[in-house]
């Protein structure tokens, strides 16, 4: 099967090591992705409390773009692979919404036609979790594995908005397929009540004090429950975990230290690919040393 | 040979498959032959109109008159005939309860010519050709038959005495029917010559109907793969045998195809699709009005699913016009 | 078609009344009189002032014996109102009641109109529409149908218990049908009942005897009904018996063989006490367990598995009560009326995970905690948690499971007394602090809301706000080992978090997971949900769409016990009523099969909503069971060969009103 | 609830008169994208207890819909809770009524917009409002220069404060300066104007 | 006929509509309705039966053609069927009934379900001036002179030859 790959924004800059870190254990994986031609921004959180309209009209830009690219290769199903947390959402609530609501949509469906695209047909939205876990399968990805993460505790953070409401891939209040997918690479996943608590989101450069505390309540259970590191799925809880550390341990006066990783790094650690195909350069808080 | 009984043939707005079947009696026409003198069938011996009017009346013993009537000429035809006929036999769907040819019934005669004499895609007639009923040309006048504006079933036109339902009826109806009659076997006038029961009653297919159906869609059948052992309705195409009179020896559903409904209702019914619609629509999964209209959005055309045979011959006959072309 | 008396040929009398002014004034009866007369059939057409009363109908009875009348039409007030009075004269007039047909012109003609020409036109409509309907009546029988007295109760919960007891002592024959070794239902598990706070045990054990004991009442337990048909009068039902590998009638309840079973430590979850604590695979429910006969369990007797256990259970018996033979047994019985009482499961909190049940050991359900704070329970009444530990401080969660759109939409109705009941007892054993966590407090009943004042003034502590999360996550250090639990004080207008030891959570009250299957069985109706539809939620409310089937207790609702009993009792009574009247009448205006007309399409069998439509293999026709059909004509409509007939609403009766009522020329 | 000058001016007046409601309030709202349970809240406080910002915010979630619901149009609109919620959907899955709270709140912060009734100094509706008019130009946005806007326009401080982070996250190649277009700007533009028409 | 009669056929025209009402609800509602002393148009003519399920659909299209100019159906709210569900069974009819008169060229306002409950009197008499209302509007149907007319293009044959078609009787075997 192909997959179209829509990278967002934040892929593209801040969470450039996720794309990177995507593709390099895709490719690990044999697994094709093309990205969708001239995309554009999803439309993401803040546009949705401007204006919904337009914002379902961004999304749906899209998924008539990947309708296109599908059509010209004569795909029968075609799957879009969002990555970031809030691209995937805003994409998945905006195929159901429109589903629902005749009225928007044939009013979207205007828009799209006047630019000659369009939103029938049967794709999906799927994020590269999901597809990993479930398309691949946790058997071949454990084959894959080359470097085991012995006695690596790790902390999988699957943020929110991947998670609910729209998702039907893990159960909403407790998801599991990161943390089996932790024992499949071969480490120890941490039991810990906070994983699907959100990060705060954009607050962290809008309103900082609140997204200080709100991570660092996220970091020090983890190190309460003693994780050596914790993944994650979407780039902007992995920017405000990480990036902001210095400034969330000098507020709170507590060392709450650890690396915060996309879960493709982790996956391609296990697998054995090169730290600068995983984007591990990248990061502020190393994490290279933990793993012996 | 003059002791043999009479018998005649005409034909109306048909599709001919009738005569068809009247061929089909293959070696039986034989005896059919022995026993008859067919005085009039002009679909395959040169009979004229002015042939039949000399005979003397009611000279004929029966006259099969199949299709729907829709010409001047039709109805002039099946006037004379019936004068010259003891017994007239409405023979097959269309001469029967309107058949395929009365779903026009749906639209006006206007609407049907400016369709199929401009509208149609694959027309071209710059000069608007229409036909006419009369046509001069180098001094001689040609006159065609009045197209009519409704399509009738042979008993709005004529006093019929009986029916051979179906489209077209089988050689074994007709066969059964016809030495039934020529034995002196008469039954009441207007029977229909078939068994008054429901198909489902004789189709392969009724163990295996369910005694519970909830219709969640109806699925066309030239889209879906059909199981060739289960009745349609249990695999929710939809089937016409529960409202449609046997005897046909479910012909169609041994060729994995739905009832449709040509052998008309039995004789308790007064409109078969209203109560084809009746039964099905009971049996509808849904509480409100959306999903039910859900379910009922796949059945794209209910006029020519419930009534593909018989809407001249319904109720209300044929689409009401509206206001403004009715004054015309 | 018609049917007709005597000479054949139609002869109608037209009685047209003027209910004093009540129709006269509106109507000009004299026309509409004049206007039927030239109807064909009418002999005779007569107005009058009360045809209701005795001069009137005394009327109609001397025309049809001077006139010889053999058809009636009479136009007057509803025939909801009088059909029975004129349907009676006809009877005295030696005519069958069933050549009636009324015509509605008071209440549907003058006291609605105001044109007194236009409502003489409808009422000439409407007459006319009768006498061309009446033409072709037939002669009708009513129906009657013998009433059985006994009775089968299903489900031997307090609701069952008080209903069979109820119809025992009036000398009824009872037939109680319980699917557990044991009878008593949830009762028997409570410790104390609200708002009282009497003793379960100590109220319920002395039914459960009597029941026992009962002359007229067949108790059997660890058995199901697995066949029913028939009809109201005359039920037949089949019932199961499972094997308990125990001669009921030997057993004395010694429990000796428990002793002496191979097991030497309980190892099986019991279910008695909701899997707190473990029993060996022979075992007694409970100590008062009714009747009080030990049981096998067959999923773990060795003996029963695998047929090679030493079996020093059977050996310690004297009362040699053991049979390893033992085989499923079926019994079949007749009835003439049934009371379902098969009442209600407990919501399964691994539905809601974000109150941790299942995750957590110090989470517990109510139900759970009814058991620990029982003295027979597996904590000898102490209130005790998993790791031994006494809690010092307890949160209860009201509305588990309830009032939620994503789980059970409906108020469980009990749980907010329970759970006040709960803190009570808990901090009565622990006097640890209790918290109720409340979204409304529902205390409707008599001496409920003066419990709640006292709970109140115990200083147990009320937070309005329903619980979003129980977590072992600690923000602070008071919270570390602690459950903590999130909440919004609505009443304060802040968030807070309450770390406890102990929580628990009041789980609601939801159908039984094969109320189905159960209602299938006895052709009843319930809600999506399951539980049993009763026939008018305030009129009938122990009265189900089937006639003779009567329900009560917690499997039409959730209800408490007071209510349970008052439900049952009626529900009895109800059933009383039937016997003593012996007979049911019914008018008949049943559906019948045409049998030579229907080819077996199937399409009206499931339309039936009292299943009284059977498929006959024999001949692959439709029948109708004429005592199970309540004449709805639901199937008459939807038969697509017209081979259901409906007496009293048939077809061409329907038509034949059709067509008088429009027979007017239109302009 | 509304301030009035009064000498001491600690004392509040805390009566709401019903001519300074906006009975309709509930229905604009309602009408928004999924707000149609709104009516059947029995505040219960789960989205409160579930939302991990409600502790800042000045209403709790459960309040913002009694509140809508009651018409308190005025305070609802200035209120910071509606620009705080993270839109992390925790109380829209948690609701036993299955209200879309998150969705409840976009529509507010929408209308919030619509009538020019920010709270002052609060950046999200300006962080907002840029990156609409970002992707409206290019079709993506840039978080560098969204961000460096945002932190001109309201507090340059902030700008400081993170300088040693921006710029290491610049050498580690986080930090992209340049604009990174589509290359469809126009037909873009044509679709969002389409949509602009439609709408009114 | 009689001269009051004529009289009130040369009334302005007003509409005649049939209704089937169920025994438990709507029949009851009308009885009320008749109780409270409500005033309706005369327009509705009733026939009892004893669920809406017992409405068969040939009742409606027979009624238009012998000449009603609308057809109202009336049951029990949903989940208030006396016999639990027969009105959803009607419902279900009817929803596809509509879809085919209209089909058929007759305006949908001419066929009308309600569920009126036995308290609703009031509910009555509004759907009931209102239909009517609605129905004056559009005129009369008048099927059965449609027929007619629609058969004037075969008079004059008819007449030449002198022989009528006999009346369309139902076959019986
Ligand atoms: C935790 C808790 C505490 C409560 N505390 C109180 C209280 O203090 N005071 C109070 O008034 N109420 C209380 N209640 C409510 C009370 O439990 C019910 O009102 C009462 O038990 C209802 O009785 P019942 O007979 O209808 O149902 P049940 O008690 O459920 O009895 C039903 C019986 O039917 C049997 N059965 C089920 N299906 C079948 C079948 N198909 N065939 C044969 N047998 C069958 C079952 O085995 C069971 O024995 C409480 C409820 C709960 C959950
Ligand atoms: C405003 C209001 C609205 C309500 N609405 C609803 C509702 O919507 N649904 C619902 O289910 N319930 C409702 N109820 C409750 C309902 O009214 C009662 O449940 C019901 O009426 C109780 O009936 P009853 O026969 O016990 O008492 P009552 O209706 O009070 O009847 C008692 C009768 O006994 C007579 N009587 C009294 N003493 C004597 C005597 N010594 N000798 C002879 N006769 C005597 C009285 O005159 C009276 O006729 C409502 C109650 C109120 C106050
Ligand atoms: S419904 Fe059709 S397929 Fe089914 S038994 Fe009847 S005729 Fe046969
Ligand atoms: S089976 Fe025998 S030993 Fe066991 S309890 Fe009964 S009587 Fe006692
Ligand atoms: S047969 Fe064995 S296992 Fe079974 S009850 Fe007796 S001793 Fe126990
Ligand atoms: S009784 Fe109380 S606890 Fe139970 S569901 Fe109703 S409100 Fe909730
Ligand atoms: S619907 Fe009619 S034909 Fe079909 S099985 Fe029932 S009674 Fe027979
Ligand atoms: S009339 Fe109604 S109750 Fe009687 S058999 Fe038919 S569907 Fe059943
Ligand atoms: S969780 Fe839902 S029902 Fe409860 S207060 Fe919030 S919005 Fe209202
Ligand atoms: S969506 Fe907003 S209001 Fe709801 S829980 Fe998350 S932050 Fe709070």
């Amino acid at each position: 099967m192909k997959y179209l790959y829509y990278p967002g924004c934040s892929l593209k800059s801040s969470g450039r090591a996720y794309e990177e870190s995507l593709l390099a254990v895709f490719d690990a994986l044999d697994i094709q992705l093309e990205e969708i031609d001239d995309w554009n921004c999803c439309g993401a959180t803040s546009y949705m409390g401007v204006d919904e309209i337009k914002a379902f009209g961004l999304a749906a830009r899209n998924i008539g773009l990947a309708n296109r690219q599908k059509k010209t290769q004569d795909d029968e199903e075609t799957h879009i692979i969002a990555p970031c947390s809030a691209c995937y959402l805003v994409l998945l609530k905006t195929q159901k919404y429109l589903a629902t609501h005749t009225d928007v949509r044939n009013s979207i469906q205007g828009g799209l036609s006047e630019i000659d695209l369009d939103l029938n047909s049967n794709i999906k939205i799927r994020h590269p979790l999901d597809v990993l876990v479930n398309d691949i399968g946790y058997q071949k990805i454990a084959e894959r594995v080359q470097k085991p993460l012995k006695n690596v505790k790790v902390a999988s953070y699957y943020g929110c908005q991947i998670i609910r409401p729209y998702q039907e891939f893990d159960k909403e209040y407790y998801p599991m397929t990161m943390d089996h997918l932790v024992t499949k690479l071969g480490g120890e996943a941490v039991d810990w009540p906070l994983k699907t608590r959100c990060c705060g989101g954009t607050l962290m450069g809008t309103m900082q004090d609140v997204g200080l505390q709100i991570n660092y309540r996220l970091l020090k259970e983890a190190h309460r429950r003693n994780a050596d590191v914790m993944i994650t799925t979407c780039p902007l809880c992995q920017f405000n975990l990480e990036c902001y550390q210095d400034k969330i341990m000098k507020s709170h006066n507590d060392s709450v230290e650890m690396p915060v990783i996309y879960f493709t790094q982790l996956m391609g650690m296990a697998f054995g690919l090169s730290d600068i195909s995983l984007g591990l350069n990248r990061l502020l808080t190393p994490v290279s040393d933990i793993f012996q | 040979m003059s002791e043999k009984p009479k018998v005649g043939f005409y034909w109306c707005a048909s599709c001919g498959g009738c005569e068809e079947s009247v061929v089909d009696l293959a070696e039986d026409i034989l005896m059919v032959l022995d026993n008859v003198d067919i005085v009039f069938w002009p679909v395959a011996m040169d009979f004229k109109k002015s042939d039949l009017e000399v005979m003397e009346d009611a000279s004929i013993f029966a006259t099969m008159i199949n299709g729907a009537v829709r010409t001047s000429e039709q109805e002039e035809m099946a006037r004379i005939l019936r004068k010259k006929s003891k017994i007239i036999i409405a023979y097959g769907s269309c001469a029967h309860t309107g058949g395929v040819p009365s779903l026009a019934n749906q639209f006006d005669r206007e609407q049907i010519l400016q369709y199929i004499y401009q509208d149609a895609p694959t027309v071209i007639n710059e000069e608007k050709t229409r036909p006419q009923t009369t046509h001069r040309k180098n001094g001689h006048v040609v006159t065609l038959p009045q197209i009519r504006n409704v399509v009738r079933t042979l008993d709005q036109v004529i006093d019929v005495d009986y029916y051979l339902p179906g489209c077209p009826p089988t050689p074994k109806i007709l066969k059964t029917a016809l030495l039934a009659l020529l034995e002196g076997n008469i039954p009441e006038k207007g029977t229909v010559l078939a068994p008054d029961i429901a198909l489902c009653d004789e189709c392969p297919r009724k163990e295996s109907k369910p005694t519970e159906i909830k219709y969640t869609q109806f699925k066309r059948p030239h889209l879906t793969e059909l199981d060739p052992d289960t009745c349609f309705l249990a695999q929710e195409v939809f089937c016409m045998g529960p409202a449609t009179r046997g005897g046909c020896e479910a012909l169609c559903v041994d060729g994995n195809m739905p009832c449709t409904g040509c052998f008309g209702p039995t004789s308790r019914v007064k409109d078969q699709g209203a109560k084809i619609l009746s039964s099905i629509c009971s049996a509808i999964d849904g509480l409100d009005e959306r999903s039910v209209d859900r379910v009922l959005d796949t059945i794209p055309d209910p006029i020519g699913t419930f009534y593909r045979y018989a809407l001249a011959g319904s109720l209300l006959r044929r689409k009401v016009p509206a206001k403004s072309s009715e004054s015309e | 078609m018609s049917s007709t008396s005597k000479n054949g040929s139609v002869r109608i009398g037209y009685y047209v009344c003027h209910c004093g002014h009540n129709i006269a004034a509106n109507v000009d009866v004299a026309i509409v009189a004049k206007e039927i007369e030239k109807l064909p059939g009418v002999v005779i057409t007569r107005e009058y002032k009360y045809m209701c009363s005795d001069p009137g109908q005394e009327l109609i009875q001397e025309d049809i014996k001077e006139l010889n009348l053999n058809r009636i039409v009479v136009a007057s007030c509803s025939p909801l109102l009088h059909e029975q009075t004129f349907r009676n004269a006809l009877t005295h007039g030696g005519l069958n009641p069933y050549f009636l047909q009324m015509v509605n012109i008071r209440e549907n003609v003058s006291w609605v109109h105001t044109d007194r020409e236009l409502a003489t036109q409808k009422a000439i409509d409407l007459s006319r529409a009768a006498v061309r309907r009446v033409a072709i009546h037939k002669a009708l029988e009513t129906r009657q149908v013998s009433i059985n007295p006994d009775v089968l109760v299903v489900g031997g919960g307090i609701s069952g218990i008080n209903a069979a007891l109820t119809l025992a002592n009036a000398g009824k024959k009872v037939y109680l049908v319980e699917r557990d070794p044991t009878i008593g239902g949830h009762m028997a598990q409570f410790d104390k009942t609200f708002p009282t706070l009497d003793c379960a045990a100590c109220i319920l054990t002395p039914k459960m005897s009597d029941v026992k004991n009962h002359p007229n009442i067949t108790l059997w337990t660890y058995s199901e009904v697995v066949e029913f048909s028939g009809f109201v009068g005359s039920f037949k039902a089949k019932i199961k018996h499972k094997p308990r590998y125990i001669i009921e009638d030997l057993c004395v309840g010694c429990l000796d063989c428990i002793d002496a079973c191979v097991y030497k430590n309980p190892k099986y979850r019991d279910e008695f006490n909701v899997g707190l604590s473990k029993r060996k695979p022979i075992y007694i429910p409970f100590p008062q367990a009714t009747p009080q006969v030990v049981v096998v369990d067959p999923e773990n007797c060795i003996q029963v598995k695998r047929g090679k256990c030493k079996m020093t259970c059977v050996d310690v018996c004297d009362r040699n009560a053991f049979d390893f033979t033992q085989q499923e047994t079926f019994e079949e019985i007749q009835v003439g009326s049934v009371i379902l009482t098969t009442g209600f499961q407990t919501f399964n909190p691994e539905k809601t995970p974000y109150y941790g049940y299942g995750k957590y050991d110090n989470v517990y359900t109510s139900l759970e905690v009814e058991r620990i704070v029982n003295s027979a329970g597996p904590t000898g009444g102490e209130v005790l948690m998993r790791d031994g530990q006494k809690p010092k401080k307890v949160g209860i969660v009201h509305c588990v499971g309830s009032r939620d759109d994503r789980t059970n939409k409906w108020c469980s109705r009990v749980c907010c007394m329970y759970s006040l009941k709960l803190a009570s007892l808990i901090k009565e054993h622990t006097g640890a602090e209790v918290y109720n966590f409340y979204i409304d407090m529902r205390t409707p009943g008599k001496g409920y809301e003066e419990f709640y004042d006292k709970v109140l003034k115990e200083k147990v502590h009320f937070i309005r706000g329903r619980v979003a999360e129980v977590t072992d996550w600690a923000a602070e250090k008071e919270e570390e080992g602690k459950l903590i639990i999130r909440v919004e004080d609505t009443l304060v207008g802040a968030v807070r978090r309450i770390p406890v030891d102990m929580v628990v959570l009041s789980v609601g009250i939801e159908p039984q997971t094969d109320a189905h299957d159960v209602r299938r069985l006895f052709n009843i109706s319930c809600s999506t949900e399951g539980f049993f539809t009763e026939r008018h939620p305030k009129l009938a409310p122990v009265e189900t769409a089937a006639e003779g089937i009567f329900i009560a207790g917690c499997c039409q609702g959730p209800k408490d016990i007071p209510d349970s009993v008052a439900q049952s009792g009626a529900a009895a009574s109800q059933a009383l009523a039937l016997i003593d009247k012996g007979v049911m009448e019914m008018e008949p205006n049943t559906a019948y099969v045409l049998e030579e007309a229907c080819s077996g399409c199937k399409s009206c069998i499931s339309l039936c909503p009292y299943t009284a439509i059977t498929f006959v293999e024999e001949r692959k026709k439709a029948e109708i069971n004429e005592a199970l059909c309540k004449g709805c004509g639901t199937c008459v409509a939807a038969c697509p060969s017209s081979a259901i007939m409906q007496n009293l609403f048939e077809d061409d009766e329907i038509y034949s009103e059709i067509e008088g009522l429009l027979s007017i020329p239109q302009l | 609830m509304t301030k009035i000058t009064a000498s001491d001016k600690k004392v509040r007046r805390y009566i709401k008169y019903e001519s300074e409601l906006d009975q309709t309030f509930i229905d604009k709202i309602g009408d928004a994208a999924y707000g149609e349970q709104l009516l059947s809240c029995i505040q219960c406080g789960t989205c409160s207890a579930t939302c991990p910002i409600s502790h800042y915010m000045d209403y709790t979630p459960r309040r913002i819909i009694a509140m809508v619901r009651a018409g308190f149009k005025e305070e609802v609109l200035n209120s910071n809770t509606i620009w705080l919620c993270a839109s992390c959907y925790g109380c829209t899955v948690d609701c036993p009524r299955e209200i879309k709270i998150t969705d409840v709140m976009y529509a507010l912060k929408r209308e919030a917009i619509l009538e020019g009734s920010n709270p002052r100094g609060f950046p999200i509706p300006i962080l907002a409002n840029k990156f609409f008019r970002q992707v409206r130009r290019h079709g993506r946005q840039n978080e560098t220069r969204l961000l460096l806007t945002v932190y001109l326009l309201t507090n340059p401080l902030n700008l400081l404060k993170n300088a040693r982070m921006a710029m290491r996250l610049y050498f580690k190649g986080r930090l992209s300066l340049f604009e990174n277009g589509i290359k469809q700007k126009k037909s873009l533009r044509k679709l969002l104007k389409t949509l602009d028409r439609n709408q009114n | 006929m009689n001269t009051e009669i004529n009289k009130t056929l040369q009334q302005p025209w007003k509409p005649r509509i049939v209704a089937f009402f169920c025994n438990w609800c709507t029949y009851t509602a009308a009885d009320l309705a008749g109780v409270s002393r409500l005033k309706y148009a005369p327009s509705v003519l009733i026939i009892r039966l004893m669920c809406s399920g017992r409405v068969d659909p040939q009742f409606v299209l027979d009624a238009f053609a012998k000449g009603a100019d609308g057809v109202l159906i009336g049951g029990c709210h949903f989940g208030d069927c006396h016999y639990i569900e027969g009105n959803h069974k009607m419902f279900r009819r009817y929803q596809m009934l509509k879809r085919m008169i209209v089909n058929m060229g007759i305006e949908p306002e001419r066929l009308r379900l309600e569920w009126i409950s036995a308290s609703e009197g009031d509910k009555l008499k509004r759907v009931i001036n209102d239909m009517n209302e609605k129905v004056q509007a559009l005129g009369p149907l008048n099927l059965p002179g449609k027929f007619q007319e629609w058969d004037l293009e075969i008079q004059d044959m008819i007449d030449q030859n002198g022989d009528m078609p006999a009346a369309k009787e139902e076959h019986h075997v």
